[in-house]
């Protein structure tokens, strides 16, 4: 287990947080950051205690990034290690831009819930444990051999294991064992972390405003007798600062950004079939698109969702759809059409793991391959990932302004570390002009050529039903400027030609990315999407111990940046770290000629001629930054030894 | 589909709009075979344009791949020939999205009975205000003789050369069978005065009017309906005064029924297959709300957008 | 327009030819190979003559390659440009391996059909035209005027133009004007090229002998009549000398091979949709594999078509699906499934024009990514890509065997250049082992795991339904040894190392790819697919010009056969030849950095680092070894000058 | 679904067989939320096989993606949980290559309904001997709560937070109006004797035994069908000597209407919804081809496969 602790000041603190543990003695550790998170059966309430307290921390004015903790059955059996279902909560005085890495402590609300955590390795070796007391006891004997036989697996790490009686607390203001529990424990959190009681009543009394006021008051009843429990009994409590913050923010997970995103660029129609966990940018969408003037369609599959929107776009509109993985490989013979009609369209996928159906709740960064090249024929079409919940809003604004200009698909590779990480960041500027329709209805001159291609760019102009002068029939066969079907050599040329060249000219549009850390050195990581944050911590960990290491982090795949390979040519080594699968070398059979590597890497390589390597994972979850730390240092300890 | 001019615009004189003649509405020479069968629906079609003077700009066809697929490159008007199966999807983004536009479909009956089944099936429910043209060869004709799902048993061809497995699927009964159905019609090329008839009736209801053409395609099914074709005795329209109403087909047909369309039960079993092709209206309600309407959209203007995603970011604001 | 011309000896043996049309003295040129070609209106039966044509010159021992050429429409209008429906000829002494350059000898209907190849370039600029004779003087005014037409602009080459009157000679023995054309062009051209007439008779009897002997004698009468025409009024006449072959050979296309190359590799059953050019594969199937105990199935649709097959192969049998570009698409999600599930599946795809539906019935090698990289997560499998007619029966076998050895999904990919190409290959030497079923269904020990995976190797046992002790549920969600589901990280990994290691031992068993020419030198073209014949002429050529060029060519795209990074060290350059798109240098906008590449060069670039040049057209038309040739020219003389 | 012992081999000795009780075709602890109707048919199913004392081994469930689908994980059998949608083309591959196994189709109303309608359609026609399971709940329920087909016209979801846009899709008439169509019944979980021997019935028809079962989602949909659930009386059930016989429902179920399941039109007018829910058999035909005995295949040994080929070479012989 890893012994990297930033969140408490390390060694002395530790003991001296044993001390007063030991002892007894009241004491407040001050803290740059911590991680908490709270675990329950699936209904017990876990995930609201949770959000309430992310996002009273944010509101107090610190960092956070909040994970969500799911179980794989709509309602698991309860008390089950399959069956874990909360939130975790990563937050400190800075921004915090990934879920990091080890819990520093945990709320439990039994024992199995608990097991299942430590089991992944979620739990720092001295993570401070607030568990339910009441199973070690329970009349059902087979309870507290489960508590026991758990306890003693546990044993193997140095947790901190606080006994708490929850239940029993929570009895005394309500009358259902099964509710008011997750209360009493955010009253503890809020005790330990001295969070703002007037913001987490306000927040209560948001939450229930539909309920009668009563609901409102036993909550708040609850929260109050948790803060006074854990003021008795507790013998320590955290100092996380939080800064004042000038400009305005938001705090949101990243399917809803990418709704809002949508709204905002002026996206006026989705269709969709649901997918998880790409469904919440569409239930946001559903709950307010149409007081936009817009409309989310739920098609009878993913085919259909995507020549809906094709349909759409066809007739003016600005069109997305939004899907994950198995969606979109369903839309693949769609999507070629998009490209092949010169049809702008935005598809966002949410990437969750595969192959298959895989793991549909869990992160991957797995389908870049796909989406750069999934089309028979050569298809081009432009692919970008966000890398932040900011960046799923704003990359919807740029998604439409490439798809429109250039009559392009755009491909927005998002991920379910994005779809449910909640984060704040500054309240978006709004632009009127996103809103504009794409076209107006007026009448096109005679003559008009539905593909008057710029035979230097590539670039026509788009016209839609409506159009005097302009009837034409759109053909996804091979065609001329007419949009006339033609099985010339000349024609098929001349259309792939001009739909390549689109790309090339929005690549001349791009700018170098940006290098984080100095300009050269021992190792470059590379990056895309979602990882940013994880790498970008990791490699600052490692600069801090005087590593020459730097970062890049990528946001166009297709077409790629400029000025790649003469970044890569600055750094001895480069390294690309993804959530998605590589082989390792080492392994049985496994070769440096046969090796499959990541998928940036391995496009990165085609890209650059650069000898890049990868240090890729797929556990479902998102990377560590101490995991990807410890890459680095031995990535590079391997490079010193070669 | 409904009239897109309302009546007492009538009034006005003609001289305020372009007129269009039949042949206006041609857009290039139509390259099916001769004696196809597309030719005469093509024909139908143009002749009621003309009839509805329906502005070329304002109208949309969709097809998907087929023979009969081709179909919209052949009309003045705009047109999208999509991909093989997928026409009413597309048809579907552009008329929720465009309920102004007139908007026909055209597919096969590989194209809208195989490949396309779950479209077909879920837009008869989503009732859409379009007019919907299966041409029903009874084969897959571009690709060259394989059996599709309305081709006869024992029928040879090149997927099955010792005769079609399985008895046709019939189309109409399949429509009728679905929840929503609103308009659900059958005519036949070789009587172009039923067929324009039909689609004249199918163009003036206001829903999703499924039009079943049986399509002669002289290439690879030249026999399917010779012997409707060559008597009219083996044809038996059905009639009635809420019917289709093709004036001076009395004297050559004889074998009517009189079928209320406003009955489902009898629709659906004058529907089933029996010794004679059975041509007419099985089923119409004009009652069922369009999906498009249920969907109509508010209008906002941009400055109000801004400001309703002001209020939004209020309720995730720190 | 080209000036090689290899059939004839250069310079004199040409104006040699001229001299003699000149004079009218008749004279025999001997030609190491030619290029024949006939075209008529669709439904004239110009394929039928050439494809007797064909036959009987393989039969007589000459190396021959035929390809269909057809119009777009089913039938089109007559006397049109896009009406062109017929055959080309190429055969030689030697083994014929491609179409070849351009045609030598053309056989036309009407002015119109040969302006469409005269349009295409098809047609050698000294090509000798027998051209029916009846437009030029027709009774319709328009007529004239369009032969007329035609002829001004085609007189910009230098063609030897001899007028038949064809359908005048035809009417003396058949009454329809429509119909014997073809079978009098056939006889012009057994009498120019002196085929063996009683082959020509036993090939007509054998294609009309369901029909009344009648026809049989018509038929003949009409070639006789045709030869005597000949040899009364053309006063040349060319010798292609044909060699004694020991061993037994057969003649046929790829889709044939194909079927056939299935049926010999026991698969027992096939699902499938319609769709050209992959059509008559199955066409062929459905014809003979019910006398075999298999079947073929017709879904409703492709995605269905890849579902009954994998059902079928869950259930134990030898799955096969064919399909082109579009229906892959479709196939996509299904695919993926067969690699989480590990079930055995052989998927053709005959490569045609696009992307969407492109060009239907033309040739392209570009769905060599999607095949690579279509499906969402990591989907390890294998892709191949047969390059001759025999390879494309060949490659059958060694799909299944691979298919079944690894559980995996193997891709075949051919395209419509082997697809309705004609070749004589070696007739296969069948093995009963073959025809073996994959098991039977003897129960299984108790407790067998579904994926027994052997840690090192990633080899599991297969079971089937039927099979006592053995009851497992597949399941395409991520999963453990036992198939259950599962969400852990290590058994993610697990199951992804698993299914990648397979390629890896794959990969461990395959030789290095064979260098044609020097194993050094100054270029290596890289191909694969059906351009080998094309590419290696070329190659050849340019080395008969001492020029240092080899050639390589790739069976297997996944796994990469081994060596190649060691063989491209040999060359100072190296350069793919691929019908696929890239953009091309000096075009506006396009820089070395943005530029995107043949598939293959990109794939090659990437595994070998190696600085990879690529030229690729997508003309909807196989390669021209001509074309080659001077591609390597030019690409050598750039280097010469950088 | 055929019997698959002939009942001739009745009066071999049980001995000669291993024995199964219902519970050893249990395979793991079912996951499903407490109250979810998806216990019930599982229950139902599993009566049913030992009733039949089908061998695990040659006993397939195949299913798609959802709440449902999980099913095949928990039943003793071979089984396949493939992709949403495609359980229909999964089974047909089986049941086409391996006509003795016994297989079952288990799917949801997202999964049968909506993403597999194609399937479900052409399954309908192919008439294979399969029992299938269409588990009803009107809602996605895996995904938490989005329309379905079914789910009620106004029903609040999360896709539709306004309330469902369409009138709920009647799997029933649809599946009824496929040409080829031969068991179509409906029953519901609430009612346990009914679903057994509903499935009893399907089991033991030749053919495409279509049941739809509606399923109770208590987290879900919770209250779609208290009316039928709470009383009795909102039932009605299909009943006649050769439909579905389920013994002491008499007393209970006070609605009956009496109809003959080989009336098609009857069956088809019975399926439409009206103010009750009807369950029982509505139409059943035994007399349709199965596509597996059309297609039933030759058996040939390798040798002569060999010596075919060969002969197939000597027509593409030089
Ligand atoms: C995805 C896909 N699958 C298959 C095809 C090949 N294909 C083109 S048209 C067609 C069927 C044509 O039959 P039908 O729809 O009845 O139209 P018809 O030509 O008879 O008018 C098929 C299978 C295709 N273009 N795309
Ligand atoms: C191709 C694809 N699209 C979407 C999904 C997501 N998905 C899984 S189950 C499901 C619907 C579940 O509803 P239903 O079929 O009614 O089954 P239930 O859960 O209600 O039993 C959906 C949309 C998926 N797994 N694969
Ligand atoms: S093949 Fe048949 S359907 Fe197609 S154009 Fe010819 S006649 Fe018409
Ligand atoms: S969500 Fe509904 S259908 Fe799914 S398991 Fe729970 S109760 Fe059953
Ligand atoms: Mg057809
Ligand atoms: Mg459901």
């Amino acid at each position: 287990m890893t012994s990297s602790a930033p969140a408490l000041a390390k060694g002395e603190a530790k003991s001296e947080l044993n001390d007063s543990l030991d002892t007894g003695a009241k004491k407040v550790f001050c803290v740059p950051e911590h991680t908490v998170e709270i675990i329950a059966n699936s209904g017990e309430g876990a995930q609201k205690c949770g959000q309430i307290f992310g996002s009273v921390s944010a509101k107090m004015g610190n960092g956070v990034w909040t994970v969500e903790i799911i179980p794989a059955e709509i309602e698991p059996p309860p008390r089950h290690v399959t069956s874990t279902s909360g939130n975790l909560i990563r937050f400190g005085t800075e921004q915090i831009t990934n879920w990091g890495d080890r819990t520093k402590l945990a709320v439990a609300f039994n024992e199995q819930v608990l097991l299942s955590r430590h089991r992944l390795d979620s739990l720092d070796d001295e993570c401070i444990i607030l568990v339910e007391d009441m199973w070690e006891n329970h009349d059902d004997e087979n309870i507290r051999k489960e508590w026991a036989t758990a306890m003693e697996e546990m044993s193997s790490a140095n947790y901190r294991i606080v006994k708490v009686p929850i239940e029993e607390e929570s009895l005394k203001i309500v009358d259902n064992p099964h509710h008011g529990k997750n209360m009493f424990a955010l009253g503890m959190l809020a005790e330990v972390y001295q969070r703002d009681l007037d913001l987490i009543k306000k927040q209560i009394a948001n939450i229930f405003r539909r309920k009668p006021a009563k609901v409102t008051e036993l909550n708040i009843a609850l929260v109050e007798l948790g803060i006074q429990w854990a003021r008795e009994n507790l013998d320590f409590q955290f100092d996380v600062p939080a800064k004042v913050h000038e400009e305005a923010r938001v705090v949101m997970n990243g399917n809803q950004a990418t709704a809002l995103g949508a709204i905002a660029a002026g996206m006026e129609f989705c269709a969709m079939y649901p997918i998880t966990p790409a469904t919440s940018v569409s239930h946001e969408l559903c709950d307010i698109i149409e007081s936009y003037g817009g409309m989310v369609h739920q098609a009878e599959d993913e085919i259909a969702a995507a020549g809906v929107a094709i349909g759409a776009s066809y007739a003016g509109k600005v069109a997305l759809t939004v899907t994950s993985g198995p969606g979109m490989a369903l839309k693949t013979e769609f999507m070629a059409l998009a490209v092949m009609t010169e049809m702008p369209l935005v598809l966002v996928d949410v990437q969750r793991g595969g192959p298959s159906t895989g793991l549909p709740t869990k992160v991957e960064q797995s389908d870049l391959l796909a989406a750069l090249y999934g089309q028979h024929g050569d298809a081009p079409r432009v692919v970008m990932a966000p890398a932040t919940i900011e960046d799923c809003f704003q990359s919807m604004i740029t998604a439409r302004r490439i798809a429109e200009t250039f009559r392009t698909l755009v491909i927005v590779l998002t991920d379910a570390n994005l779809a449910t990480g909640v984060q704040q960041f500054p309240r978006p500027q709004l632009d009127e002009r996103w809103q504009e329709a794409p076209l107006d209805l007026s009448a096109v001159p005679e003559g008009t050529l539905p593909y008057d291609w710029d035979h230097s760019t590539g670039l026509s102009r788009r016209i839609i039903p409506g159009q005097a002068n302009g009837q034409y029939t759109v053909t996804g066969l091979a065609h001329d400027e007419f949009s006339k079907v033609s099985y010339e050599p000349e024609s098929n040329e001349l259309g792939c030609n001009m739909r390549s060249r689109k790309l090339a000219v929005f690549q001349s549009t791009l700018k170098p990315p940006t290098v984080v850390g100095d300009e050269e050195g021992d190792l470059l990581i590379v990056g895309w999407g979602s990882t940013r944050g994880a790498i970008e911590e990791a490699v600052g960990r490692a600069r801090a111990d005087k590593l020459k290491v730097s970062s890049c982090h990528l946001t166009f795949m297709s077409p790629l940046e400029p000025g790649l390979k003469e970044i890569f040519s600055r750094f001895k080594r480069v390294m690309t770290v993804e959530i998605n699968y590589s082989d390792r070398l080492g392994d049985p059979y496994i070769t440096a000629e046969n090796r499959r590597l990541g998928q940036m890497c391995w496009l990165l390589r085609a890209h650059t001629l650069v000898d890049i390597d990868c240090w890729t994972r797929v556990p479902g979850q998102p990377l560590r930054p101490g995991d990807i730390h410890n890459a680095i240092v031995s990535h590079l300890e391997n490079g010193a030894a070669s | 589909m409904s009239v897109s001019m309302p009546s007492f615009l009538n009034c006005i004189s003609d001289d305020d709009f372009a007129h269009y003649e039949v042949d206006d509405y041609q857009k290039c020479v139509a390259k099916w075979c001769s004696g196809c069968g597309d030719f005469g629906a093509l024909n139908a079609t143009k002749r009621l344009l003309a009839k509805e003077q329906l502005q070329p700009e304002n109208t949309v066809f969709v097809s998907g791949i087929g023979c009969s697929s081709r179909f919209p490159h052949y009309v003045n008007s705009y047109g999208f020939h999509g991909i093989h199966g997928r026409a009413l999807p597309i048809a579907t983004g552009v008329k929720l999205t465009r309920p102004e536009l007139d908007v026909f479909v055209v597919m096969g009956d590989g194209d809208c009975c195989s490949i396309g089944t779950a479209h077909w099936i879920h837009a008869i429910r989503y009732n859409m205000d379009m007019t919907v043209l299966l041409l029903d060869n009874n084969i897959y004709g571009l690709t060259k003789k394989q059996t599709s799902p309305t081709t006869p048993i024992g029928f040879s061809t090149n997927t099955m050369p010792r005769g079609s497995y399985l008895p046709p699927l019939n189309p109409l009964t399949a429509t009728l069978g679905v929840s929503n159905a609103s308009f659900v019609a059958q005519t036949a090329d070789w009587i172009p005065a039923h067929m324009y008839a039909t689609l004249q009736a199918a163009y003036e209801h206001k829903g999703f009017s499924f039009v079943r053409i049986l399509q002669r395609c002289p290439k690879f099914t030249p026999d399917v309906f010779t012997d409707a074709v060559k008597n009219p005795d083996n044809n038996e329209l059905l009639v009635h005064e809420n019917g289709i109403d093709a004036p001076g087909l009395e004297k050559l047909f004889k074998n009517r029924i009189i079928h209320d369309p406003k009955d489902l039960d009898g629709g659906r079993h004058y529907a089933e297959v029996e010794n004679r092709v059975r041509l007419g209206l099985f089923y119409r309600n004009g009652e069922l709300p369009c999906y498009e309407d249920t969907r109509e959209v508010v209008s906002v203007t941009a400055a109000e957008k801004i400001q309703k995603i002001n209020t939004e970011f209020d309720r995730y604001a720190v």
